[in-house]
Order: structure tokens, then C-alpha cells, then sequence
């Protein structure tokens, strides 16, 4: 019998997509025979717009890139900058940043579990995960009037200093969220429907994924002990006590498993954070509208001239985002305006896998696969 | 600029063309008040032609204005807000909103939930042609209204309502939960006060 | 001795010279020995290509690759100069996977061809977008617009109205 | 007289429509009508009027029971994510269910260019009619039952095999390939699930010799020991598993959603409907929901019965034996909805391996080792 | 055996039905967390960044907000006799830069989210909507 291979268009707007992305499957029945990926459909030029912006006018488009977890965005940003023009940064600003990654990893991964759960068909985990979001949010607001686009970590410090009453409400959110995570535990992992869906998934070698660009939790569920935290630490995490998430087996349901120990181990390292974190300085002049680009060095920020030109150079500067390896490449001129700003976006390069990947399963794999190699679209396409 | 067929032109926005339009209830809550069923349906007495009829089509409009079913189509950052608010803190179910239909066929409603790229708004135009009358658009965040922190950009559009009408715009970048439902009770205000042909282009 | 000046002894008349792009070790490369040359860089460890960047000089391009070893955790970086009228470099897509799609996005936005590439074609803008957005000559004026075809696939035109409202 | 005797004594009436004409007697103006009737000759107009009034009574309810699921539906998610749910439309949203109707009659109804045209809007109705069809044979309460057919069970499990054929009309019709792989599905699924519903169906009439419900739920009647109630989820636990998952399959709700699987298929074979049509479609959907559960609750869990439910005067037994059954219909329902906030949808070759090659070969031996003990006696 | 409990037993599935009942009954610190938001509002940091004010008295209209705005949202309009910024909300990023830079103290942002409108035109706020007098504040 002969049977005709079924051309399947998955998007660009479809519910499992994560947002605006294409899968040309050339299906045989059910299985996927090959699976092609359509993307740039939010392709906003965000590199040609940073040619065009100062360095400090940029920060804000380094939010919008993987609008999920903005604060190490920004902070990649930040560090190519600071390393370019060689800044030294006050300890307390750099605790309160790794403060906000950490914080910010909880929330990519609550947010990479819900979805994940909503595209298998199971819609109350995207609601806790949402839920413990909203908290998480309240304290960046607290910390920085916004929920999503912050704008917060500068060269040369932070925006603002810690509000009054801040350590208190975070020490309560992490209280909480360690029982909560007890509870996803419960919900999900055990469940059998789940692990049918998420073992054997989606496998692939370590060696295959380290040649595909995987980067982050997504390596790490493949046996790959790395962790730019650890090899080029940068920061304050060389004072911090905390080990690498990795598990062995290679499929989704390992890369699933990551991301849980990994938001434990964010917790314990915003506990640490928390007691290390440095005491203001006294008569500091972090009030309102006072900040770095006034000029005025105040206890989470060092003096940052108003017109800022890093001298002429290049850098490649890199950090562990939640997603994956976050790279700023900029070249200066010695202008006011970057010359050249490349993004390596951990999505992107974590997505060169999924064709590899998916060959010979079926669309529910497809979605399962996908949801764990968790992609931001903003990121994929910039 | 009538270059490229653009409306309006952001940067340079005529001040002398703006006007302030009073609105009788002011704060989010006498809004949404205003829209529940007995206001709805006494509103047909301000209405011209027959009260029987105007009457019904009132009774029409709060069943719409009461159950928009959004159609899912995050673009990109306003996306996750979009879901932040189905969540529970902000709940829109409340509004009975939640049943988010991945088919535009059975959508009333289309948020435009972030950046709208050259490359995407001929999907965007053509899922709000496949969407049944009547239908209504809201245009969220600041790259869906203007095209926001991309207006430079090469590649995106600079604004929605240049390829479909928009009903509401809500600015914020992205704009809070809050912010959102704001505008779901102001776009609730504006089905209230329309006409049952107003949509279908019988009257008026 | 750092993996750059390792590569000049084994590729001496391959690399033009080497340097540092703040602590990470630099080597120059030919362009035409590139993909030798990577072919060793692979099997000294480096496993992980992070990422190629592309850059308009105005009088030249200049393609730069960033690699990392998970074995031995050290950095290299490989600088390939490239003529302005035609810039064409080896691709090294066979080595290493991910460069696929690097370079096809580097394709795109500067517009660098990469000979051997299994499918070199444009990743972020559709398929007839005139111009390349990160070149410096990049003409930002011209409006494109992009239509669906019958077959799905997009329409480049600078005419918007079939787009367009009214 | 007849109230005292109705009071005390147990008169039972095969079906509601005795009891219509009972009450009617009891009156006092059955005879009267039933004598203009004949004088006319023309006395079964009275019978069709009657019986009318019984589909039209049943269709309401129908309807009332579909739009109050949409709400509980709606509620039960909200309490189990930690919101309220629907709040503002009527009070604690009660209306939502209404407006939503209301809204799509008002709806443009699109037929897709390329589809078939006849084909597309037939298969609604033929979604729909049947699964209205099941409730007939469903014994709400004592003597409240539209028609006790003798086939009962038979005429449920034919029934809801026409909904796939519908199924796959609509999916082929819209012209989709989402559309058309949802109906396929559909289809499979149904079929496997079909099997061991009815194998552990057969294993309850093995006890009770007989496919009428109403004699199901009278064999039902009683007590061992003074206090279990007589239900045959205690004779017949691994039936009543099996019956319960292939009776979620039924419904095509989460874990087995492969009919929708919204987030793989977008909306699985309805994808192209829009209004009413589609509106159609939910409300079927629901109306399985309701008419699964209460064959649920007839088989194992007793159905209207009760234990002592006989001390209870005559009189009002029908009242309370419907509320009984609408009790445990709702909580079958309940468990469903529970079930569906909690876990995720399973693969597509995992649900046919999970009935083929699990659920079959077990009601198989279900049905044997029930065959079995049956004939030595130990039952 | 272990087999069948593994696989068939589930457990797993009877496990996360406890958790979500628990949230039914709203067991142990798992509450109703809407907040319902035209009744009740939630708690708006004092940092939020929503529509922009602007200090009568102390805006000298230098236009080192629009210099600084990665958009050009801000543009400096006339107002009666003197300068003011005039900005069109439908486009800002909402990103502070404007307050970081101004030399005066005088550009603010509000807390008001409550922004929506029917038309774009309406998104722009001269200064005639962003101006507030600290004196008569206070």
C-alpha cells in the first residue's frame, strides 16, 4: 500500500508554540519524518537598534529579548560593558544582582513548568507556577516599578537601592516557595501519565548535544556537569555555595528534573545572598531620581559619567543565564554608540536541536520535547 | 508622511487634533458597574428607533460584553501578561474570559499581544479575518499601538491599526494585569453603547 | 602556553597573528585555511562553538568565532578577515552543528556567504528581503512589506497595500 | 383514596408516562380529556401530547443540567487553581453559562469556503441528537424514566456509537488537516474504548439477567449485612475501573482529550465551526458528560437505590430517589472534573496500547471469572 | 509487581489528586489568591513606573529627557508661556530614564495604570494632563 506523506504547518500562531514559531513537519501518520523550523516572525532588529542607542539606552531593549527572565539580560548587557571599559562595581550592588538572577531563575523556571504542563494538557500547574510568579513579581516591583521590563541593573551598579522592608518579604517568599515546590513535586513528578509522556523522550547523546550548542539546564539534563557560574565565575558566586544540577539520562523527563533542583538551588543561594548581602552605607544618596546617570556614586553604584565612551575595543562577555549561555559580543569605536552588538541568545542555539531530536516521534513528543528545551521567542529571534 | 500609506505618523502627531472626550463614569469600578445587565438594558432608551427592538439588541450586547472569548495569539512579551492575567491572582475569568480558544472561529475577541513584525501581519490580518462577526480587537502594549521601542526598526510594523481596526488601545510595555482589565471594562463600555447593526453595517 | 600560541606553532603560516580580546587568547586566521585550522581546534577540545559575529567595517568584514572547552575549560577565539566586495568564507557547519544556523543568521543579517553550507539561506527575514540589516550601508528608509502566498510561504514587496488599511 | 393507598402501599409505574397519567387521575381530569378525545375519535392525540410533554420536560432539563455543568466546570477549576471563577456575570456568575448561549446564536456562522457544505452542517446535529437520545433509557428516579426499554443497555452503547461516525463527518467536512486528524482520533479512540465499556457492561448483566436499567437498579436494591448497600462496584471493583476509565474516554475529557487536544491539534475536529454549530458541539459534549456519569451510577453505584430507601413512603420516593441519583451523578461528575484539573493528557498510542492491550484482555477476564464464580454459585 | 505499581498502580495520579484537593478545601496556607481588581486594587509599589508627571515649578524644559528617550517618545511642546515635555504613552517603554536624567527633579512617574483609550491619538499626553503643581498638592 502506498501512503502519502501529510505536510503539516504547526504555527506561526499556534497554542503550543510558546508564542510566534513555525514547525514544517512532513508527517507519515502520526510520526514525524522531518521537522523543519520557520522562525523570524518576531524578528525586531533588536542588534541594528543597539548600533543606533547609547549604551545606556540599550539597557531597556535588553529586557525585551527573553521577556521572562529580564534581570540576566540586563545583566550580560552589563557585564560586556563593564568589562569592556573596566568599571568595579560596589559588593553590595553585585549581591543585590545576584539576588535579582536568582530570583529571576525561580521565576523562568515556574513559568518553563507551567507551560510545559499547559501543552501536555494539564492546566492547574501553569496557575501554581503563575501564582508564585505573582509573588516573585511583587517583589521586583518593590525593587524596581515594573513586573517584567525592569531596567534596573546599570553599568556601574544598580538602579536604585533596596526599598525598606524588602529582605522581609523575600525571606517569606522563600519560606513559601519551598513547600510549594514540594507541591509540584507531588503533582507531577510521580505522576505515570507524565512520565510516559516526558522519559524516553527526545534523547540524545551528550556529545550530540554539546555539538548542537545546547547550552544551561538543557545540557545539564544530558550529563554534562557544566555551569559558567562555576567555570568562569563572575560576581560574587565564587562566595557562594551551591552545586551544579545535573542529571544523566538525557530526555525530557531529566531536563524537566533540572529545572526543579535547580529552582531548590536558587533558593539556597538567595538564602546565602541574604545573609552575606553587605550593609548600606550610611548617607547614601540612593533616593528616588538620584541614580547612576546623574553621575552621583551612591552605595549600589560607582561614579558613571553622564556621556559614557568605553574605550575602543571588542569583548565577548558571557553568563549563565536561566535559559542557557547568554553572550554579549560589542564592539566600540570609542563613540558614544556601540558599534556592533551581537546577541547569543541561549534559545537559539538551544533550538538547532529540536530537528535532530524529534525525528521518528510524534507530534505530542514534538510538543513535549520542545517545552522542555523551554525557548523564548524573543530570544530565538531578536 | 504618507509614505508606505501610514495613517499617522507617531512622531509627529498633530497636538491641536486631540481632544478629550468626558466620560460619565470615572473610575474602573463605576465602569464596570455601568456594565451590568440592568444599566446595559435601560441604555436602550437612549437609543433611537424602536425601544422593543433597541431593548433586544441591548440584551444581545451584554451577552457579548459578558462573554468575549479571547482568541490565543501571543506575539511576544504583552503575551505573558496576557497570561499572568488569566492567572489566578488577576483571574479574568471572572469576566468569563478564560475560555481562551486556540481557533480564531470560535474568538470574539483578539488581544494584539506585543511586537507585530513586517513578516507577522499578514497572519495577524488574516486571523482577524477569520474571526466571526462580530469581533472586536484590543491593541496591547506600546509595539502594538505605535510600534513602541521598535518604532526604528526595519522590520516592524508601526502599529497594528494599520492593517486591522483596533477597538481599545492599552499602553504599558507591558502593561500590568491591571492595566489589562482596564481595558477589557473600557472595550465592556464601548459594546455596551453600540448599536446591533453598528457591527454588521445595517444601520448607521 | 594558551591555545592560540599552540595553533601558531602547528599552523604557522595559517595564523596571521595572535593577540587577546580581553583575557581570551585571539588568533587571525586565513581565510582560506579557516576550516583546517578548525578541524584542529575541535580536536584540541573545543567542543562548544558559542558564537559567530559578523562585522561591518565599512572597509571590511570581519567574522568572529568564540569557542569554548568543556574538557578543558579555556577560551579561543578565531578572527577571519574578509574583503568587502565578497565576502565569502568556508562554513563549518560539518564541525560543529550549531554553526548551521549561526551562520545562516549571519548570512542574513550581514550578508557574509559561507561556502559548503548544507542550506544557506535567510533564518530571521523571509526569503526576497532586499538588503542586509546589519550592513552599515543598510538603506533604513525603504519600507518592505511581506504578504502570505497562496502556499504559506512570504511575499517581499515595498508596496503595502494589500496590507494596509484603506 | 388513591393518595393514601399511594402513600403506604408501593405502587411503582413502569415509566414516567404512567406516572403522568397517574397524577393526571389523581386530579381528576384525565378521563374527562380522554373522553373528548374519543368522542372525536382520535384518543391517541392525548398519548402524543403527553409524551411530548415528557421529551419537552427532558429537554429542558437536558439543557439546564448542560449550561449548570459549563458553570461547575468553570468553578471546579477556579477552586482548584486558588480563584474564583466566573464572578461578575449574575451572581457568583451564574448567568455566564446563559450569555455565553445567547452570545453565540448572535455570532456569525461561517462555512469555510472549501468545505462541504451539507455534510458540515449536518454533523452538529448529528452530534448532538444522540447524545440527547441517551437519556431516555436513563432511570432518573423510581417510575421516572422516559421509556424502560428492555434493551436498555444495548440501546445506550448502539447510540453512542453514531457519535463517531458524526465525528469524522465533521472533521472530514471542514476540510483541516487539524480537523481531520482530531476526527481520526476521535474515531480510535472510541472505537477501543467502545470494547471494554461494553465487556464490563455485560459482566453486570450476567448478575442481573437482563439489559433493562430499571432492572439494573432494582437488582441493586438492599443491603448486605444491614449496612453495605447492595452495588455492584462491591461484586464488581475491576469492572467498575475499567468502566470508569473507558467511560472517560467516552467523554473525550483530559487525560483522553484527543478529540480537542488543544494544544496539539488547536481544537481537534471542530476547528471550523464557529457559532451555533459550535455551540452544538459543546453543549454534546456535556450532555455525554452527564448522560456517561448517570450510566456510571446506574451500573455500579446503584443508580436511584438507596439502602432502607423503601421505609420512606411511597409517595415521595420518586422525588427522593431523583435526588439520590442526581447526587451520585454529580459526584461522578465531580471526580471527573477533579480528575481533568490534575493530570496531563496521556499519548495517543499510549491510550490505544492502554485499551487494546490492557483494558480488553482484563474485562475479558472480568467477564470469565464472573462467568465463572456465577456458575459455581458462589454469588 | 513492582512493575505494575510502577506503571499501573497509580499512585503518582492518586498523589496529585491529594494535592489538588487540598487546594479545593484550601488546606494549609493554599488560599484564594485573586485579587479582584475593580473592587479591590493590589498594592502599587511606590517605585511603579506608570504615567509620568511632571513638577510645574521645576521643569526649566531643558529637553534632556527627549535627548535621553530611546524612543523619542518625549517631545518638548510649548504650554502657555513656557516648555514642557509632551509624551506619548502609547509608545514609551516606561524604562525611567527620563527621571534618571532630569536635572531638575521635576519628570515623576505615577503609579496610575489606567490607561487605556479608544483612539491613538488620545495615548498623548501633552502638558496641559502631565503637569501637577507641588504647591497646590500640598
Amino acid at each position: 500500500m502506498k501512503t502519502d506523506e501529510l505536510l503539516i504547518n504547526m504555527g506561526p500562531v499556534h497554542p503550543s508554540t510558546h508564542g510566534v514559531l513555525r514547525f514544517k513537519l512532513t508527517m507519515d501518520g502520526e510520526i514525524i519524518k522531518k521537522c523543519e523550523i520557520v522562525m523570524g516572525y518576531l524578528h525586531r532588529g533588536t542588534e541594528k537598534l543597539g548600533e543606533m542607542k547609547t549604551y545606556m539606552q540599550f539597557v531597556p531593549y535588553t529586557d525585551r529579548l527573553d521577556y521572562i527572565s529580564a534581570f540576566p539580560n540586563n545583566y550580560a548587557y552589563v557585564k560586556a560593558v563593564e568589562e569592556l571599559a573596566g568599571i568595579e562595581v560596589p559588593l553590595r550592588a553585585e549581591y543585590i544582582r545576584v539576588l535579582t538572577l536568582e530570583l529571576n531563575r525561580i521565576v523562568n523556571h515556574l513559568v518553563m513548568l507551567g507551560s510545559l504542563l499547559l501543552d501536555l494538557g494539564a492546566s492547574t500547574m501553569i496557575m501554581y507556577g503563575f501564582r508564585e510568579r505573582e509573588n516573585a513579581l511583587a517583589l521586583f516591583d518593590m525593587l524596581c516599578g515594573a513586573r517584567m521590563t525592569f531596567n534596573y541593573i546599570k553599568p556601574g551598579g544598580v538602579r536604585e537601592d533596596m526599598p525598606e522592608g524588602f529582605i522581609p518579604k523575600l525571606n517569606e517568599f522563600i519560606n513559601d516557595m519551598d513547600k510549594r515546590i514540594d507541591d509540584y513535586e507531588q503533582l507531577i513528578s510521580g505522576n505515570e501519565i507524565f512520565m510516559g509522556r516526558m522519559k524516553g523522550i527526545g534523547v540524545m547523546s551528550a556529545q550530540d548535544a554539546i555539538n548542537y550548542g545546547m547550552t544551561g539546564p538543557s545540557l545539564r539534563g544530558h550529563g554534562v556537569n557544566y555551569d559558567i557560574r562555576k567555570l568562569e565565575p563572575y560576581s560574587v558566586y565564587p562566595d557562594l555555595d551551591f552545586k551544579v544540577c545535573v542529571r544523566n539520562e538525557g530526555d525530557s523527563f531529566a531536563r524537566y528534573m533540572v529545572r526543579i533542583d535547580e529552582m531548590r538551588e536558587s533558593l539556597h543561594i538567595l538564602r546565602q545572598v541574604v545573609d552575606a548581602m553587605p550593609p548600606a552605607k550610611p548617607a547614601s544618596l540612593a533616593k528616588y531620581g538620584i541614580a547612576p546617570m546623574t553621575g552621583v556614586p551612591t552605595a549600589v553604584s560607582t561614579y558613571f559619567p553622564r556621556i559614557f565612551t568605553p574605550p575602543p575595543g571588542e569583548v565577548y562577555s558571557r553568563i549563565e543565564a536561566p535559559k542557557g549561555e547568554l553572550g554579549f559580543y560589542i564592539v566600540s569605536d570609542g563613540t558614544i554608540k556601540p558599534y556592533r552588538i551581537k546577541i547569543r541568545s541561549p534559545s537559539f542555539c538551544n533550538l538547532t536541536a529540536i530537528p535532530k531530536m524529534v525525528e521518528g516521534l510524534m507530534i505530542p513528543d514534538l510538543i513535549a520535547a520542545f517545552g522542555t528545551i523551554d525557548v523564548v521567542l524573543g530570544d530565538v529571534d531578536r | 508622511m504618507e509614505k508606505g500609506g501610514f495613517r499617522v505618523d507617531p512622531l509627529t502627531i498633530d497636538t491641536t487634533k486631540i481632544k478629550f472626550t468626558k466620560k460619565q463614569p470615572v473610575t474602573a469600578l463605576d465602569k464596570l458597574n455601568d456594565t451590568g445587565l440592568i444599566s446595559t438594558v435601560l441604555a436602550a432608551r437612549e437609543r433611537e428607533g424602536l425601544i422593543l427592538f433597541s431593548t433586544i439588541d441591548q440584551i444581545f450586547n451584554w451577552a457579548r460584553l459578558s462573554s468575549l472569548w479571547p482568541v490565543t495569539s501571543g506575539l511576544a512579551c504583552c503575551a505573558i501578561e496576557m497570561m499572568a492575567t488569566a492567572m489566578a491572582h488577576h483571574d479574568v475569568a471572572r469576566f468569563g474570559m478564560e475560555i481562551f480558544r486556540a481557533s480564531p472561529r470560535q474568538a470574539d475577541l483578539m488581544f494584539v499581544a506585543g511586537t507585530v513584525t513586517k513578516r507577522m501581519a499578514p497572519r495577524v490580518k488574516k486571523l482577524y479575518e477569520m474571526m466571526p462577526d462580530p469581533k472586536w480587537v484590543i491593541s496591547v502594549g506600546s509595539c502594538a499601538n505605535t510600534g513602541g521601542p521598535y518604532i526604528e526598526s526595519y522590520c516592524v510594523l508601526k502599529g497594528v491599526d494599520l492593517i486591522i481596526p483596533v477597538d481599545v488601545y492599552i499602553p504599558g510595555c507591558p502593561p500590568r494585569p491591571e492595566a489589562w482589565i482596564y481595558g477589557i471594562i473600557q472595550l465592556r463600555e464601548k459594546i455596551k453603547n453600540q448599536g446591533y447593526g453598528a457591527k454588521w453595517g445595517l444601520n448607521k | 602556553m594558551n591555545p592560540a600560541e599552540e595553533l601558531k606553532q602547528l599552523f604557522p603560516d595559517s595564523v596571521v597573528s595572535v593577540g587577546f580580546q580581553i583575557k581570551k587568547p585571539l588568533a587571525i586566521i586565513k581565510k582560506e585555511d579557516l576550516l583546517n585550522v578548525a578541524k584542529k581546534v575541535k580536536e584540541m577540545g573545543f567542543d562548544n562553538l558559542s558564537v559567530i559575529t559578523g562585522i561591518d567595517y565599512r572597509d571590511r568584514f570581519e567574522v568572529v568565532y568564540n569557542f569554548f572547552s568543556y574538557t578543558k575549560k579555556q577560551n579561543l577565539v578565531l578572527k577571519v578577515i574578509l574583503d568587502h566586495n565578497n565576502p565569502e568564507v568556508s562554513s563549518l557547519a560539518s564541525i560543529w552543528k550549531v554553526a548551521d544556523w549561526l551562520e545562516r543568521e549571519t548570512y542574513d543579517l550581514v550578508g557574509i556567504t559561507f561556502g559548503g553550507h548544507p542550506n544557506l539561506k535567510r533564518i530571521l527575514l523571509p526569503d526576497g528581503w532586499i538588503g542586509h540589516p546589519l550592513r552599515k550601508d543598510y538603506d533604513m528608509n525603504v519600507d518592505q512589506f511581506v504578504t502570505v502566498g497562496e502556499d504559506g510561504e512570504d511575499i517581499v514587496s515595498t508596496d503595502g497595500t494589500n496590507l494596509l488599511r484603506r | 383514596m388513591l393518595f393514601l393507598a399511594m402513600w403506604t402501599g408501593d405502587i411503582m409505574f413502569a415509566n414516567a408516562y404512567e406516572l403522568i397519567v397517574f397524577i393526571l387521575n389523581f386530579i381528576g381530569i384525565y378521563e374527562p380529556i380522554n373522553n373528548i378525545f374519543k368522542t372525536l375519535g382520535i384518543e391517541y392525540v392525548l398519548r402524543i401530547i403527553i409524551v411530548f410533554v415528557e421529551i419537552a420536560v427532558l429537554f429542558v432539563f437536558a439543557l439546564l443540567t448542560i449550561m449548570f455543568l459549563t458553570w461547575m466546570e468553570r468553578k471546579v477549576v477556579a477552586m482548584v487553581q486558588a480563584r474564583y471563577g466566573p464572578m461578575v456575570t449574575g451572581p457568583r456568575g451564574l448567568l455566564q453559562p446563559v450569555m455565553d448561549g445567547v452570545k453565540l446564536i448572535g455570532k456569525e456562522d461561517i462555512i469555510p469556503a472549501k468545505a462541504d457544505r451539507w455534510v458540515f452542517t449536518l454533523a452538529p446535529f448529528l452530534v448532538f441528537i444522540p447524545a440527547l437520545l441517551i437519556f431516555i433509557p436513563l432511570p432518573f428516579g423510581e417510575s421516572l424514566i422516559i421509556s424502560d426499554l428492555n434493551v436498555g443497555l444495548l440501546y445506550i452503547i448502539a447510540i453512542s456509537a453514531v457519535s463517531p461516525i458524526a465525528i469524522l463527518l465533521a472533521g472530514w467536512a471542514s476540510n483541516n488537516k487539524y480537523s481531520l486528524m482530531g476526527a481520526m482520533r476521535a474515531v480510535a479512540q472510541d472505537i477501543s474504548y467502545t470494547i471494554p465499556l461494553a465487556l464490563s457492561a455485560i459482566a453486570i448483566v450476567l448478575f442481573t439477567g437482563s439489559l433493562s436499567t430499571v432492572d439494573i437498579v432494582t437488582a441493586q436494591n438492599g443491603t448486605w449485612f444491614g449496612f453495605i448497600p447492595k452495588w455492584f462496584i462491591f461484586l464488581q471493583p475491576l469492572g467498575f475501573i475499567l468502566f470508569l476509565i473507558a467511560s472517560i474516554a467516552e467523554m473525550g475529557r483530559i487525560p483522553f482529550d484527543f478529540q480537542e487536544s488543544e494544544q496539539e491539534l488547536v481544537a481537534g475536529f471542530f476547528t471550523e465551526y464557529s457559532g451555533m454549530k459550535f455551540a452544538m458541539f459543546f453543549l454534546a459534549e456535556y450532555a455525554h458528560l452527564f448522560s456517561v456519569s448517570a450510566i456510571v451510577v446506574t451500573l455500579f453505584l446503584g443508580g436511584w437505590s438507596f439502602p432502607y430507601i423503601s421505609l420512606l413512603p411511597a409517595a415521595l420516593v420518586p422525588l427522593v430517589s431523583l435526588g439520590v441519583f442526581l447526587v451520585k451523578t454529580y459526584a461522578v461528575i465531580f471526580f471527573a472534573m477533579w480528575l481533568r484539573d490534575t493530570v496531563p493528557r496521556v499519548r495517543i498510542d499510549q491510550l490505544l496500547n492502554l485499551g487494546w492491550k490492557i483494558m480488553i484482555p482484563l474485562a475479558l477476564l472480568n467477564l470469565l471469572v464472573t462467568g465463572f464464580l456465577l456458575t459455581v454459585g458462589v454469588f | 509487581m513492582a512493575w505494575i505499581t510502577k506503571n499501573w498502580g497509580m499512585v503518582g495520579i492518586i498523589k496529585g489528586l491529594i494535592v489538588t484537593m487540598k487546594h479545593i478545601l484550601r488546606v494549609g496556607n493554599r488560599p484564594t489568591v485573586t485579587v479582584q481588581y475593580p473592587y479591590q486594587k493590589m498594592k502599587v509599589s511606590p517605585r511603579f513606573r506608570g504615567l509620568h508627571a511632571v513638577d510645574e515649578d521645576a521643569c526649566i524644559g531643558c529637553g534632556i529627557c527627549e535627548v535621553n528617550c530611546p524612543n523619542g517618545t518625549i517631545q518638548i511642546v510649548k504650554h502657555k508661556t513656557r516648555w514642557y515635555p509632551q509624551v506619548n504613552i502609547g509608545m514609551c517603554l516606561f524604562c525611567g530614564l527620563c527621571v534618571d536624567v532630569c536635572p531638575m527633579n521635576a519628570m515623576k512617574m505615577t503609579g496610575n495604570y489606567e490607561l487605556a483609550d479608544y483612539t491613538r491619538e488620545s495615548l498623548v499626553y501633552g502638558p496641559d494632563r502631565l503637569l501637577f503643581n507641588k504647591e497646590v498638592k500640598q
